[in-house]
C-alpha cells in the first residue's frame, strides 16, 4: 500500500499540473465576469487545448483518458477556485446517454459543443408525484405527426434556466405498467411553451426549478431509444449520477469542530478538553476518515479498471447525516450565539448554520436516506426487493392515495 | 394517583388551541419569518387580552394568579403553532424574574403592565459564542451605570425593558434597564428563526437599576431558569407534536410504488421513534410542571429532564419531519422548516443540551446522595 | 396533579397493606422450600383470604376489584420478597381467556384452582417457524371421533416443566387462509405425547422449553371457541399479554449507572465527573423518568376506567435498548474488568453482565423491537400495514422460503 | 495510489481463511465456550506450524520477517472464525513488547520461542476495575521481586511468560515474569468469553526481570498500544463481517408473513448500517495498518479510528445479527453469541471505546497543530 502515483500516473499528473499551471485563469478581468461566464470561458479553453471532458472519444472532443486518469485531473483543477458545477450534469450524466443512444449526426452536432461548454444542458426527469418513486411520472407526450406534444411539469431542475437543451422522459402509454408506458427526448429549452420557475428552498437560496410543459413541440428524431425505452435509457443517465455522486461531502469536515472546540469555552476550560467533545469529534473523524479511505479503495480498484459500484452510496448515507449532527452540535457549543445567521457577526456561525440548514437537502437530493440504505441492502447485500404493488400494474391503475 | 391536568385545565388548552388555530395558522408565522417585523403585534394584543400574559402573575399585581399548570398548557399551544411572540422572553423569563427577584416597588411598576400585555419585556444573557459562565460575565453595572454588550437578545427590538444579567462589586446582579434611551445602541440580529427578532445590545453607560435589595445568590437565577427550562419544555412539546402530526398527514397521503409512504417500515418507524420520544417529553413536562407548580426540591432535576426530553424530541421531530416529506420538505413553501428552525432556537435559548445533561446529572447526584 | 392516593384508594391500600403485614410469610421455615412450593403456599394463603387474583369475580375466587384496585395490591405486595412469577401466565392471560370462551363447567372447574395456585398453566402459543408472524403456526390436530390428535412442536414455553395444564393453539385446517384455519385448545401438560425440553440461552439459563407433541390426543369438549375460531380466541390471550408487560425495565436503573462512575476513575477523577458519562447517564435518566411518568399518567388513566393500549408498547421499545446500551457502556467503564462474570470477584459487573447478555432476549421476548415500532406506527398512529403477501391465500401455499 | 493488499498478501488471505474454515469452524468453538480448557491446544500447534506466530517477528529470531500487512490479514480471518487462541496476548502484545523493548539476550532467549509458537505469552496491565492509568500502577518491582495484583489477564493459564506494567523507583516499566514459579498465585476469572480463558495473578516477591535496560518511556507503552490495536481492529472487523455474513444470510432464508425477512426495510436498513459500519471499520483498518507498516507518525491517529471504528462496527454487528435472528438467535444452541462475547471482550482489552475516543481527538489536535 502505498498513497502515491504509479509512474504513468504520475506523468500524466505533472502534465496536467503544468497545463494547469500555465492556463488557469487567475487574472481580474476574469474575476468581474459572472460565475456562468467564468465557466464558460474556462471551459472552452480546456477545450481548445484538449483538457474538456478529457475521458470522452477524441472526435467528441475529449481524449480518451482512463478513469484514473480523470480522477488525477479533477484532484489538479481542484487545486485552483475555478466554478465547474454548470456542466456537471450535461458533460457527467447527459454526454454519457447521448452516446449511448442518441444518433450519429446528433452526437456529431451536440457532444463537442456540450465538451466545450458552449451549450448548457439540464436533466428534466422528476416530478412532483414522483419523488423517490421516479418512473411515476405523469408528464406525457403524444404523438401528432412527426412530432410529440408534450405536457405537464417537471421538478428539482438544477439548471433549467441557463441550459439550452434538456433530456426529458415522458409518459407515452399511460395504459401499460409504470416502467414500460416511458420514452425519452431531448428538448430545446428555449421553445415556445417551456417555462421555468425558481423554487425556494427552506435556506432561501434557489438551486431548482419547475418546468412546466405546456403543448411543447418536440420532433420524433429527438427521440432517444425506441418509444416505450425511455425507462432503460433514462438509466443509463441515472448510472453515471450515481458515478458522479460520492466523496464529495467534506464541504464542513472534522477541523472545524476542533477549531470552534479550541474557541469555545466550557466552564472555563476549551471545549476540546470536555470528553463529551471529544467523543462526538471522534466519531466523526472515524466516519470522515472510513469515507476518505474508502474513497481511495475504490480509486485504487478504478485504477486497476473496475468500475464504481452501488457501495459508493455510503458517501452520501454517512456524510449527510453527519454533516447535519455536527452542524447541530456545534451550534450548541456556540450556546445562543449558534443560531446567529450573520457571518459578519459569528463567522463560524454562519457557515455553521448553512451545514445545518443544508443537510436535510443532502439527506433527500440523488436519493434520500432511505433510498440509499436500500440501494445498500439489494444491490450490495443482495436481499430481495420488497413487494410491489405496482408491478404489472397499467399506470393508470396504480394506487395514488 | 393523580398525573394529569384537572378538567378545567383541559378546557383551557381546547380554547387555546382552538384560538391558536384560528388567529396563528401557519401564514401568520410566514408573514413574520418573511416580513421585515420581528412579531406578529396584532396577535400579541389578541393573546393579551386572553390572559395568556397575566397567568401566573398574582392578582395583587393584575394578574390572574394562576397556576404553572396552567402556563404550560398555554406553552404547549404556543409552540403547536410556532406563534412568532416574544412569550418566552417576555413571560417565562422577564417577568418571572421581577416577580422572583423585585421589590415591592419594581414588582408594582412592572408586572402590572407586563400582565396586560402592553409593555413586552425579555431577558440579556449572552455574551457571545460559548456556554454561559455565571461567574465570569462581563457586562458590569458600576453605579447605576451599566456597560457591557448581550449578544444575541431575543426580542429585544419590541421590548420595553430588559432584565440584563450583570456583574458589579456585589456580584451577580439583574439589572432592570428600559431600553429606549441614549446608552443603548441596539443592531437586529438574523438568526435562523427570523420569526423570532434578535439584537445585539451595546450597553455604554446606560442607565440600569439592580432588580431587587441585592445580589443575587447564582442558584436563584438557576432556579428561574429552571422554571423557564420547564416552560420551554412545554413549547418544543407542542412545536415536536405539530411535526409529528405533519409527518404523519404526509405519510398517508403521499403515495410511491402504488402504496402510501407511510406504509413503508422505514417511514412508520421513523415516525414510531418521534412517538416515543415525544412521549418521552410528555410524560417529562408533566414532571417537570409538576416540580414546578408544586414548588417541590425535584425542581432542578425535574427541569432538566424535561429540557432535555424536550430538546431531543422536537429537533429529532423537526429535522425528521423535512425528511418524510422528502424534497417537497425542503422548500420555502411548505411550513416543515417553520419548525426546524423554532426547535434549533429553543434549544439554544437558555443554555443547550450538554448544559441540561450535565445540570441534571448534578441534580440527580445530589438527590442520590439526600436519598 | 398529584401522586398520592383517592380516599377511597387510601383505604384499599390501608387493608391490602394490613393484610399483608399480619400473612405474608417470612419464616425460615418457608424459606427452605423450593420457589414454587413458596409460591404456591403464599398463593393459598391469599386465596383463603381472598387476596388472589382480586379483579376475578367472586365466583372464581376473587373480589372484583377494581383496575386500579390491583395496580395498589400489586405495589404493596412487591414491598414483600415473594415469588409471584410462576402464575403470572395462568392467571394474567389464560384466566381472562378461559372466562370469556370457556363453557361454564370448565370455568367452575378451572378458574378456582388456578386462582389458589393448586393448577399452574402454560401457554404453547409460538413455533420455531412462527416467531413475529405467530398465526404461522404448524402443529396439526386432527379430527377423530370425538377427540383430536395433536402433532407438531412448540417453543418458547415458560413453565411447561411444572405446568398441570396448557392452552394451545393448533392448525386445523391448512387450506384456508392462515389466520382461519386454526384451533384453541386446552391440554394436560401430563398427558402421553406431550414431551417437554428446556431451551438453552445464550445467558446459559433456561427459562423457557420446547414441548413436543406426539399423537397429543384432546377431546372436544377441550376447544375454546369454534373450530377455525383459534386466532380471535388467541387474541383474547395476547391482549391480556399486552396489558401484563410494561413498565418492568427497572431491573438495572440509572441508579447503578451513577454508583458505577462515583467509584470508578478516568484519568483520577471519578467517572461521574467525565462530561461524556454525564450526557450518557443524562440520556438513560430522561428514558427512565419518562417511561416511569408515562406510567403514572397510565396508572391515572386506569383510575378512571381507562383501558391499557398499545401505546404500553413503549416501555419495552424503550427499557430493553436502554438496558443494552447503558449495561455495554457500564462494562466499558469498568474497562478489562467489565468482562469478568464472576460476582465474587467483581460484584457489579456480574450484575452489569447479565442484563448486558440478557437484554437481547428482552428486545425480542413479547415482540421485538421492529414489531414494537410496528405496534406504534399502526395502532397509535394509524399508519397502514403493509402490503401482506399471505393475505387470502391457503396457509399451505404461502411461500416459507 | 495503491490503497490495497498485493496480490501476494491476498493469497496469504485466501490460505488463511480456507485454513480457518477447515480446522476452526463453529464446532470448535464451541467445544472451548462449553468445556472446561482455556484454549485449543491443538489448533495453536496448527497456527504455529502455519508459521502465524512468527509472521513479524525478524528472521534473526526465527521468526518469517514478514510486514504488519501479512499479520492483519491473520488477524482478520482469526476474528472471522473467532478463533479460541491467544493470538492476540502472544503475538499482538507480548512478542512485540519484547521485540521493541527486550535487551539482546531476551529477545535471543524468547523470541524464537514465541515464533515457534511452543511458548506462549501474555501482558498484564490491568489492576481491576477502571480506565488503566499508566502513572498509578500499584504492581512494584523492587531488585528482582515483583509485587502486586492484575485482574484480569488474558490467556495467563496457558502462557509460559508475562510481560507485566509495574513501577519501580525508576518509573514505569514492563517486567519479564515466568509464570511458572513460588511467588506467583493465579485464580481464573470467568469473564463473558469463555472460549479465551482469563485469570487473576498475585505476585508475592515473584521473581521478575525489567524488559529492556531501563524504564519505558509511557510514550513507548502507548506506541505499542497503538499497534496492538490496529491489529485487534482487523479481529474485530473479521467478527463484524462474520456476524453481517450470518444475519444476511437468516435474512434471506427465514420467512415471515409469506416473505424473506430480509425483504422487510427494518431488516434491510440494520443490515446496511452494519455494512457501512464494517466498511468504515475496513477502510480505517486499512489506514491504520498503512500507518503501522510504514512507520508513519500518524499512527497515533490512525490507530486509535481503526480501534474507535472496530469497537462499532463490531458489538454493532454482533448485537444486531442476534436481533436479526429473533428468538433463535438468543439460544446457546445458535452461534451468534459467540460474536457478541468476543466482540465484547476484544473492546474491553487495551482500553475501552472512551479511552480510544479521547486518544483520536489528542492525536488529531497533535496532528493538527503541527499541520
Amino acid at each position: 500500500m502505498d498513497f502515491n502515483d504509479t509512474p504513468e500516473e504520475a506523468r500524466f499528473r505533472e502534465e496536467a499540473s503544468s497545463w494547469l499551471a500555465k492556463n488557469a485563469p487567475t487574472d481580474d478581468a476574469f474575476r468581474t465576469l459572472s460565475p456562468l461566464e467564468q465557466a464558460k470561458v474556462w471551459q472552452k479553453r480546456k477545450y481548445d487545448a484538449g483538457w474538456a471532458c478529457i475521458g470522452w472519444a477524441p472526435e467528441f472532443g475529449g481524449r480518451g483518458a482512463s478513469a484514473i486518469e480523470e480522477v488525477i485531473w479533477r484532484q489538479e483543477e481542484s487545486q485552483y477556485d475555478l466554478p465547474a458545477n454548470f456542466f456537471l450534469i450535461g458533460q457527467g450524466m447527459i454526454g454519457p446517454t447521448l452516446m449511448a443512444w442518441a444518433s450519429d449526426e446528433d452526437k456529431a452536432r451536440f457532444l463537442p459543443p456540450l465538451a466545450s461548454g458552449e451549450e448548457v444542458w439540464c436533466q428534466l426527469f422528476s416530478e412532483p408525484a414522483g419523488g423517490s418513486d421516479l418512473a411515476a411520472l405523469r408528464t406525457r407526450a403524444e404523438r401528432d405527426g412527426d412530432d410529440w406534444v408534450i405536457n405537464g411539469q417537471k421538478i428539482w431542475t438544477s439548471g433549467a434556466h441557463y441550459s439550452d437543451y434538456g433530456v426529458i422522459v415522458v409518459r407515452t402509454d399511460p395504459t401499460v405498467p409504470k416502467h414500460k408506458g416511458l420514452s425519452y427526448f431531448y428538448v430545446d429549452m428555449k421553445a415556445p411553451g417551456v417555462e421555468i420557475k425558481p423554487i425556494k428552498q427552506l435556506t432561501g437560496d434557489s438551486d431548482f426549478n419547475e418546468v412546466y410543459f405546456t403543448d411543447v413541440r418536440v420532433s420524433d428524431s429527438q427521440r432517444l431509444g425506441e418509444v416505450g425505452q425511455g425507462w432503460q435509457v433514462s438509466l443509463t443517465t441515472l448510472m453515471n449520477e450515481r458515478a458522479a455522486i460520492g466523496g464529495s461531502f467534506g464541504q464542513m469536515d472534522v477541523s472545524l469542530a476542533v477549531s470552534v472546540a479550541e474557541e469555545v469555552e466550557i466552564n472555563g476550560r476549551p471545549a476540546l478538553e470536555d470528553a463529551a467533545v471529544r467523543a462526538r469529534i471522534a466519531n466523526w473523524y472515524v466516519q470522515e476518515a472510513g469515507l476518505k479511505y474508502t474513497g481511495y479503495r475504490s480509486l485504487t480498484a478504478l485504477s486497476r479498471g473496475a468500475l464504481p459500484g452501488p457501495e459508493n452510496s455510503i458517501g452520501k448515507l454517512v456524510g449527510a447525516p453527519k454533516m447535519q449532527a455536527m452542524s447541530s452540535y456545534l451550534m450548541d457549543l456556540l450556546g445562543a450565539s449558534g443560531a446567529i445567521a450573520d457571518e459578519s457577526l459569528a463567522a463560524k456561525a454562519g457557515i455553521i448554520q448553512r451545514a445545518y440548514m443544508g443537510a436535510p437537502g443532502l439527506r433527500i437530493a440523488g436519493g434520500t436516506d432511505e433510498i440509499m440504505a436500500n440501494i445498500i441492502a439489494e444491490r450490495v447485500l443482495g436481499l430481495p426487493q420488497e413487494p410491489r404493488l405496482d408491478k404489472g400494474i397499467p399506470f393508470n391503475e396504480v394506487p395514488t392515495g | 394517583m393523580n398525573f394529569e391536568f384537572s378538567d378545567e385545565q383541559q378546557l383551557l388548552r381546547e380554547q387555546a388551541r382552538g384560538f391558536l388555530t384560528e388567529y396563528c395558522p401557519a401564514s401568520v408565522v410566514r408573514a413574520v419569518l418573511d416580513g421585515d417585523q420581528d412579531w406578529d403585534a396584532a396577535l400579541w394584543q389578541k393573546v393579551a387580552d386572553m390572559g395568556w400574559t397575566a397567568t401566573v402573575i398574582p392578582e395583587a399585581y393584575g394578574g390572574l394568579g394562576l397556576s404553572y399548570y396552567e402556563l404550560a398548557i398555554i406553552a404547549e399551544e404556543m409552540g403547536r403553532s410556532a406563534a412568532p411572540l416574544p412569550f418566552s422572553s417576555s413571560v417565562y423569563l422577564a417577568s418571572e424574574a421581577i416577580q422572583r427577584f423585585g421589590t415591592e416597588a419594581q414588582k408594582s411598576a412592572w408586572l402590572p403592565r407586563l400582565a396586560s400585555g402592553e409593555c413586552v419585556a425579555t431577558v440579556a444573557m449572552a455574551e457571545g459564542a460559548g456556554r454561559l459562565a455565571l461567574g465570569r460575565l462581563e457586562t458590569c453595572r458600576s453605579g447605576s451605570q451599566l456597560s457591557g454588550t448581550k449578544v444575541p437578545v431575543a426580542d429585544a427590538s419590541i421590548a420595553e425593558v430588559a432584565v440584563v444579567l450583570a456583574r458589579s462589586e456585589a456580584g451577580l446582579e439583574a439589572c432592570l434597564v428600559p431600553l429606549q434611551q441614549a446608552g443603548i445602541s441596539m443592531e437586529p440580529v438574523i438568526t435562523l428563526d427570523t420569526s423570532r427578532g434578535h439584537s445585539v445590545i451595546t450597553f455604554d453607560g446606560a442607565q440600569a437599576e439592580v432588580l431587587g435589595h441585592a445580589a443575587l445568590d447564582p442558584v436563584d437565577w438557576e432556579s428561574l431558569l429552571d422554571g423557564a427550562a420547564v416552560l420551554l419544555a412545554w413549547e418544543q412539546l407542542g412545536l415536536a407534536e405539530t411535526a409529528l402530526t405533519q409527518a404523519r398527514d404526509y405519510a398517508l397521503q403521499r403515495f410511491a410504488f402504488g402504496r402510501a409512504i407511510g406504509s413503508y417500515q422505514a417511514i412508520k418507524h421513523k415516525l414510531a421513534n418521534m412517538y416515543v420520544k415525544n412521549t418521552l417529553a410528555r410524560s417529562n413536562a408533566y414532571y417537570g410542571v409538576w416540580a414546578l407548580a408544586e414548588g417541590s426540591d425535584e425542581l432542578p432535576l425535574a427541569a432538566a429532564t424535561a429540557r432535555v426530553a424536550a430538546i431531543q424530541a422536537s429537533t429529532y421531530a423537526a429535522e425528521e419531519n423535512i425528511q418524510t416529506h422528502g424534497g417537497m420538505g425542503f422548500t420555502w413553501e411548505f411550513d416543515c422548516h417553520f419548525y426546524l428552525r423554532r426547535a434549533k432556537l429553543l434549544s439554544l435559548a437558555i443554555g443547550s443540551e450538554a448544559m441540561w445533561q450535565d445540570r441534571l446529572v448534578s441534580a440527580l447526584a445530589a438527590h442520590s446522595a439526600a436519598a
